[in-house]
């Protein structure tokens, strides 16, 4: 069954692509790593969208040529980043007075759970070596909007959108939206339930109701 | 009043001690300040608590003295990348607390603005919550983090003019300036030292009267840990 | 994404409501937003609070709005220098909530920081500890003062690029930067508007991400509250 | 006898003097308005001594000549001044963040009343038109020493260095150095009481313990 839903649903690139359709015409967003770093290259022609990067940066612009690599120049992933005409640097503590104080539009993250009331865990598996939260907790808990892209199931077909969270939060009701490889997840505030907004082309409710133990509408 | 040291030995001779807490900039292997942990290195003290972004990677950066075991602790939020110390902590040798990269950076500016304590919504109803004050604010809560004073700040900078103003170079600012703050006494290394007058007032990331030991570090060989290119389009 | 405006009035249609809370860059004369004043004045908004370190002198600065009652109350430090904020305030016309310079800022800075309270040692002791919590740090008592999150901040620049990126010069800087980090809205009046890529990114005192709306306010006829001179020696 | 003080006292620009002579070579002050200001004319020959002003800078110049005055560089008193080649600039949030976290060695203030226990009042007079206290509540809690530099007595007599402040406080217990146009007082510490380290020109002891209602040691 695992193989069928890669088939039908969509790949990293069309979830990505599906995030950007929330962007908005002079947002200031923040992505993290992975299938949301895919989203920059998805931003519609003519927008404008200036890129945070948690370690000091406003104006991220593409990966530099091999001859433009500049190891002062990176982003919040530790890759080496170009700047743009409109770019400006800050320190840590400002880049985050920024983050918390609700100045970024929206954050696009990776999650490895979700639960049907917005927590979010994806910074620890207990037994696991701990990496550190890094700034997820500050991301989820400032920035105004939070999308996390994900896929619908774990690699054993488990749910991954559930009643509550079985790890370690990051974030406790802090999730607008959920994309997945299948659906679409949104709720209007932090009161109301999810709703099933969108499905992938050739999936149906009746397949995401099967795969997500979360309560959602429809 | 000379600010300026020969070397990173002199510039920290008389400020190190067993189980002090130091404070240092940089973001993985940006804008670390190379020098000064070397120099830490080679005097030996020990038990140290470290709060800094990360933890180096195996033998860069901080992770020099993990593998020494100078290191008693970090405070930190992201160790990744680092076999030594994913041993020793898994070992229990090694004591981590982590803290959310934002309220590390506010805590350190907290501590170096005489703010011993601020209220946050980063981390609350999580495992980062536990053991801390929870107060609400307008029908919201949030928890209380403590501002850090560090015995000693150890940062790297871009230039420094001779009486300390100094400036940062593109995202190797990062915690190069909340940490400098936070030290009881700050010791930088610089790229350059440059004559007094020679940077713009209106652009000093970092004033003088927090730089109170300066060291020409350079030359650099400065490390990527994540190479990324594009290719050039053809002509 | 178009961030300037062709004047104060347009930059500020939609924003202001009777009773809003306004944050005001600006330290005497300095840096103040004299365009933005007059566009509230214009607008006739009242019952207005606003944080400002002054209250400007009589007809000038915030001076404007107190004569027009349009202000019900004043966040401030240091309110001399203005006979109609003496008479207005000895009458009972005028609230007026004085709080410490540093608090003042801090309290800006925290709000657009995210930040509902934090503890300072200011005051502690004092008339301005009256009715706050003390809360005792390492044996000291520190009390605690909110973030202050404005409906509107409203601020001076010298230069800002076309996405809103921008710079203050000298003294003017003040607390024009953490009033408009205060703000939910920040509208911006600079003498000058550069094309994008002109700034350095490293001396960005304001990104662009804190600037909603921007006019060019120029020329500007700077006023001078203590003019004081040396003489020149003979050669 | 109020003339017979005067006439044997320090004058103004005396007492500014003694105040500099707490000054150290590479010492960060911020000088009040009034008779701390002229602490500034009186900094030792070949002593780095760089003044900060609350309003956002370090390195205050003199004042300009008359071509050089700019609006946009004034002190925290408003007056112009001009700027020095080890100047920087930075906001009042910055400014009091140096202030408040103890980054300044010394400042000078004026002062109204001292207790016996430290306590400044400088800022208000009940009945009178509150001006608000600006700096100098920040200044007494974040500064690392504090030197009060006031007349021993009132215009009218009256003690000034008294068992316990009558007016409003600036602060409690945060005064180190008190210097009079009669006498200087010192504590090592905030837990000890005043010593009279000295007396002015012609000044008894004896006339200091007339007219100072505070308890200190000698």
């Amino acid at each position: 069954m695992a193989t069928q839903v890669e088939a039908k649903g969509w790949d990293r690139n069309q979830m990505a692509a599906r995030a950007a359709k929330e962007l908005k015409d002079g947002y200031y967003v923040n992505l993290g790593i992975g299938i949301p770093t895919l989203v920059a290259n998805n931003i519609p022609q003519g927008m404008t969208v200036t890129l945070q990067s948690e370690n000091g940066m406003l104006g991220i612009g593409p990966f530099p040529y091999d001859d433009q690599v500049d190891p002062d120049l990176i982003n919040a992933g530790k890759q080496t980043i170009s700047e743009l005409p409109n770019t400006s640097y800050f320190s840590s503590a400002d880049s985050f007075a920024m983050i918390r104080g609700g100045h970024i539009d929206l954050a696009v993250l990776g999650g490895m759970e979700v639960s049907e009331t917005g927590d979010l865990a994806n910074w620890m598996v207990p037994g696991k070596m701990i990496k550190g939260m890094g700034g997820a907790m500050d991301l989820v808990a400032g920035v105004k909007k939070i999308i996390v892209v994900m896929e619908h199931t774990s690699k054993n077909g488990d749910p991954k959108f559930i009643p509550e969270c079985t790890l370690p939060l990051t974030g406790k009701n802090v999730i607008d939206m959920i994309i997945t490889d299948l659906a679409v997840f949104q709720r209007p505030d932090h009161d109301s339930p999810f709703r099933l907004i969108e499905t992938a082309p050739g999936v149906s409710s009746q397949e995401i109701r099967e795969k997500t133990t979360a309560h959602y509408v429809e | 009043m000379q600010k300026i040291y020969p070397n990173a030995e002199a510039a920290l001779e008389g400020l190190l001690f067993d189980g002090m807490l130091i404070a240092a900039g940089g973001f993985g292997l940006c804008g670390i300040p190379e020098r000064l942990i070397d120099a830490i290195q080679a005097s030996g003290v020990k038990d140290l608590t470290i709060a800094s972004n990360n933890a180096g990677i195996d033998n860069e950066g901080l992770g020099k003295l993990l593998r020494t075991r100078q290191v008693k602790k970090m405070i930190a939020s992201y160790v990744g990348e680092n076999k030594e110390f994913e041993r020793q902590y898994l070992a229990g040798e090694l004591e981590v607390e982590f803290t959310p990269q934002g309220t590390l950076a506010e805590r350190m500016r907290a501590g170096g603005a005489g703010i011993p304590g601020f209220y946050t919504k980063t981390g609350v109803g999580t495992q980062v919550a536990e053991g801390k004050e929870v107060k609400t604010f307008d029908g919201d809560d949030f928890i209380l983090e403590r501002g850090i004073r560090a015995d000693l700040a150890i940062i790297k900078g871009w230039k420094a003019d001779e009486s300390g103003n100094l400036v940062f170079r593109k995202t190797a600012r990062n915690f190069n300036q909340p940490a400098a703050t936070s030290g009881k006494v700050c010791v930088a290394e610089v790229e350059e030292i440059v004559p007094v007058g020679s940077l713009d007032p209106d652009s000093i990331h970092l004033p003088s009267i927090y730089v109170k030991r300066l060291i020409l570090g350079a030359p650099y060989d400065k490390k990527i840990e994540f190479r990324t290119v594009r290719e050039r389009e053809a002509a």
